[in-house]
């Protein structure tokens, strides 16, 4: 028993090394891949030591059992079968079940040994339930948000929201300060559903492409939750590894938030971002207030491409939309062939998720080294002949450089006004996710295509190999 | 008491360590950061797993451990294989790279 | 065992926290880092202290105690004020580029 | 009581997060020195929270104040009283003290609680003994070398002398396994020699000028002695600080290492480099080996430098020896007044501790925008009229870039080569640190002024002083 415990406990050290190692690695491009596999492993690792210290008997193993072969299998085929673009969901919807996993364990100590609990148990489960709840109302909510389920109702912009978040704190409280009294009582059924309220309230108002910091967020707190579960088993591992997970998870989301040119609290308590709420559809701005529009079709376009020596494509949310990003690839690679020197552009907080637009071009085989940072891209566009933007619209505008009232002022654009021509391919003059007008489309190097990315890719896909 | 001082130094230190660890992360891995993340989070799955062994013979308390197992499983293996499916794509052309164009 | 576990703990969470700390670090600091890192390691005036106070009266600990607290000390006071005389002159100008050259 | 254990914790958990901000801190230009205030801070409540927990009864007071006074006095006097110039050796002496502390402490544990001491404990004592021993010899003998009081045997250059490390090593661990029969034994008086014999065996073999990657490594000890005597009387705090301060200096010693374009390995076991053992003279390649060598005499220089627009100084370890930063910036003073632009090239590893040269100028208050760092000026010395090599030699050896035989192979150096004349300042043909010749000397733009850097620099003054 003694050489289990210490042999135990020894993998638990190791354990922590390796989380902490894969999480470090996790933020480097080189290390990232194998980083997660030793966090997996690290996981791995941790379960056998707890076996091996707590020896299960048989109608445990059975449960064990059933447990892991339902969750671990409903995840393992989630995890496969979800499409890429898809990802901010499916990460939403893993976080909330990770805390409600915390919520259940909570819920089981507080039913069946509150009586002999003392202070430290009490606020360790308290903590655990209510921040598993909110963690697990919350992701679901931002999962519908994202899936475009469910919409951003119009009070929860006003005032009035934060005036029902805080009633709903305060009863949250009070049923807390309740709980000692006996576990019996109405203190934890309302504990659990006055958090359970609370996570949709605080979510529901903010808008569908802030999620991803949201996200994040909650996944800061499901490592809180976890932490918490550590207090309530007496459990070191469990309490480091919550612990870091929820720290790193803070430092993530602010990282996010300035990436995305935002501050947490104006994500947290501002409401959704101009009229773009469920950020599906572009909403705010219209086709209103626009003058001088050029547009022009397909073939004109592919007659401007024939003749350029270096192009540049900027993907935006539109493409990833029209899933557009192969008939892209296959237009490329005739350029390539005619011997145009492309790339892409690659603006950080295009598309809806960080990293989106890597994600995407990378299913279509595009080589990595033709993936251009905005900062490396901008210097070049003056000697570029023709950038084609598609279904991209904020991170092109150019206002947010010169216009000081622009809510976008003050973030790094990609400079395609600086370039000899420019093809910009969307449905309409509808706005993007700001809702705001576009200062670029009225220029006079700026000619619209008008359609969905996909169609406009494959009639210039047909263009180029007719002319070929 | 004694208990409560050093679980209290290890959420301290534990703490630290992960603000110290994320440092400059590039765009390109926010979202496999944030989800390899949410994959350690469901280390909470102990916590299920001490209580499914602690149960004794209560069938609520059996239920409700292999319930949460089920969940924090869900969380881990879900979040670890779309965090690698994540990051193939960003390395699957690294090798090509030496090799010659994969296409 | 179980001080010794929680000990433990602590132990190698401070280390990697301390593998941490220290990233990319300006030639012009090494010596005054180490300076004060130096100092830092004086914290063994503690142990000193909880010497002293639970010698009882044994004078060969109470002398030890002494002894070993005055070489801690030594350390540390003499590693902080060292250091900030070293990092005085680095900043000394940082308010004299703002208000002119002071010479 | 309970009350005064709660607080004294809390005071603990404080200290240990503001040490950990003050060792951050002090890695950044900007908040180093108020980080080292900090990490004061955190010493002082530490000390705070000790007091309030175990409220020491008069006696214990009286021989408190006793070693605080006579310490901290000391310690206060000292670090007032030492030259800039002599840091190395202070702090070398500074850490030998914190390690000696921690032998004391395991001392007096040893001899009077052995009895009843379980392996644990033991086991804490004797890495105490050990590391505190060593740390404190090993420290003392590299203050030595750096003032130059101890020289560099002949025969530790030999294999001979791992011989005599190997069997310290072996006796010191033999003593350890006799410890727990009893403390009366000559077991613990053995293991003390042996470890503090252990620690000049291995500190004495290396050159003088490798003895701040050593100070920083025994450094690393001194904190792993503070852990283990953190066992020993079990307090978390300690253990922590202690852990903290290992491993940070264990990276510090690794990023100077790299800086000085060594490797760990290579200083401790690799014995003095070249012949500059005590670090003070530069000793091998003498005067032999030199054609074409151009001499000139201090008026020929002020000439030159009446004539530049532009002018560098390279200050190195002859700067310092011969304290001439004052009449320096003297020079560079009349300098500007004439009109002339003056920089100052500061190499990484110029003069014999990290950060020399920064420090050495800055006390004759140079300014700091003038002192440009290597990768900052090497571009510019193209476009430089007069370059004024003083009392550097290895860090402006063309020979690193072009001579893969030379032992500085590697090592980015200045290029003053490339600028338009170049007047080396020393005293005699004479190797630097690295006990090389200089190609510098024999090339047509180069022309040697020999004397001591003061006085030479003492009549440039005079020169420019009667021509104005
Ligand atoms: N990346 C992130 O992490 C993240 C997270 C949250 C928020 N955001 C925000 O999202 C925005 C991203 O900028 P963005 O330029 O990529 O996108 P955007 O500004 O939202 O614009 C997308 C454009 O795509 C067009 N579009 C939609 N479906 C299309 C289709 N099938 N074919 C062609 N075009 C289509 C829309 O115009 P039509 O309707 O006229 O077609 C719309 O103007 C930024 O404001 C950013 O701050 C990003
Ligand atoms: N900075 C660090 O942290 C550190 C630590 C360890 C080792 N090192 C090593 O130290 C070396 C530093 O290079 P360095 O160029 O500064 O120095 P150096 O290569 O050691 O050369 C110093 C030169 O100064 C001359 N000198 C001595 N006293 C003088 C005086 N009073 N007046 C004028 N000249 C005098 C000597 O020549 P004469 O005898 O002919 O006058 C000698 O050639 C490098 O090899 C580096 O790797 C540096």
């Amino acid at each position: 028993m003694a050489l289990s415990t210490t042999l135990s406990w020894a993998i638990d050290l190791l354990a922590v090394l390796l989380l902490a190692l894969g999480l470090k690695g996790l933020s480097k491009v080189r290390s990232a891949r194998s980083a997660n596999g030793l966090a997996a492993l690290a996981m791995g690792l941790a379960v056998v030591g707890l076996l091996i210290q707590e020896l299960p008997g048989p109608q445990a193993w059975l449960w064990i059992a059933a447990g892991t072969a339902i969750g671990g299998l409903a995840g393992l085929l989630t995890a496969q079968r979800v499409p890429m673009t898809a990802m901010p969901e499916v990460v939403a919807l893993f976080n909330g079940c990770g805390g409600m996993a915390s919520l259940l364990v909570a819920l089981a100590v507080a039913l069946f040994q509150s009586s002999e609990a003392g202070l430290v148990e009490i606020v360790s489960i308290v903590v655990s339930v209510i921040v598993g709840a909110i963690t697990f109302s919350g992701s679901l909510v931002a999962m519908g948000k994202l899936q475009g389920w469910i919409a951003t109702p119009g009070w929860t912009q006003g005032q009035v929201r934060h005036g029902v978040n805080i009633a709903l704190a305060l009863v949250a409280l009070v049923a807390a300060i309740a709980l000692p009294a006996g576990p019996a009582g109405p203190a934890l059924p309302l504990l659990v559903v006055a958090s359970t309220l609370l996570g949709i309230g605080v979510t529901l108002p903010i808008g569908g492409a802030d999620m991803p910091v949201v996200i994040s967020l909650l996944n800061s707190y499901s490592g809180v939750a976890a932490a918490a579960a550590g207090f309530v088993v007496g459990s070191p591992l469990l309490i480091v590894a919550g612990a870091m997970v929820g720290a790193a998870g803070l430092i993530l989301t602010q990282v996010m938030c300035t990436a995305m040119n935002r501050s947490l609290l104006s994500v947290l308590f501002g409401g959704a971002l101009g009229g773009g709420g469920t950020g599906h559809v572009g909403g705010g701005g219209d086709e209103a207030g626009y003058s001088r529009i050029t547009s022009c079709s397909a073939e004109e376009c592919a007659l401007a491409l024939e003749g350029a020596e270096r192009v540049v494509f900027v993907p935006g949310y539109g493409l990833a939309v029209a899933q557009a990003q192969h008939t892209l690839r296959e237009l490329a690679k005739l350029l390539e062939a005619q011997g145009t020197e492309v790339s892409y552009a690659i603006h950080p907080v295009a598309g809806r998720m960080p990293g989106h637009m890597n994600v995407l071009l990378a299913e279509a085989d595009v080589p990595y080294e033709q993936l251009v940072e905005m900062d490396a891209i901008n210097p070049d566009f003056p000697r570029t002949d023709v950038v084609i933007v598609l279904g991209a619209n904020d991170v092109v505008n150019p206002d947010a450089k010169t216009d000081p009232s622009s809510p976008l002022y003050g973030m790094p654009v990609l400079e395609v006004d600086r370039s000899r021509q420019v093809f910009v391919v969307k449905r309409s003059l509808g706005a993007g996710y700001a809702g705001i007008r576009n200062g670029l489309f009225e220029l006079p190097q700026t000619a619209m295509v008008f359609g969905d990315a996909k169609a406009v890719l494959q009639s210039l896909v047909t263009e180029l190999r007719s002319a070929a | 008491m004694n208990g409560l001082r050093e679980a209290l130094w290890v959420l301290l230190l534990g703490s630290l360590l992960g603000l110290e660890l994320i440092g400059k992360v590039p765009p390109t891995l926010h979202t496999p950061l944030m989800s390899g993340a949410n994959a350690i989070s469901g280390i909470t799955m102990l916590a299920s797993l001490t209580l499914i062994v602690r149960a004794g013979d209560n069938p609520v308390l059996l239920l409700l451990g292999a319930a949460s197992l089920a969940f924090a499983l869900f969380n881990v293996v879900g979040g670890f294989v779309v965090t690698d499916r994540m990051l193939a794509m960003f390395s699957r052309r690294a090798p090509a790279e030496r090799g010659g164009r994969s296409n």
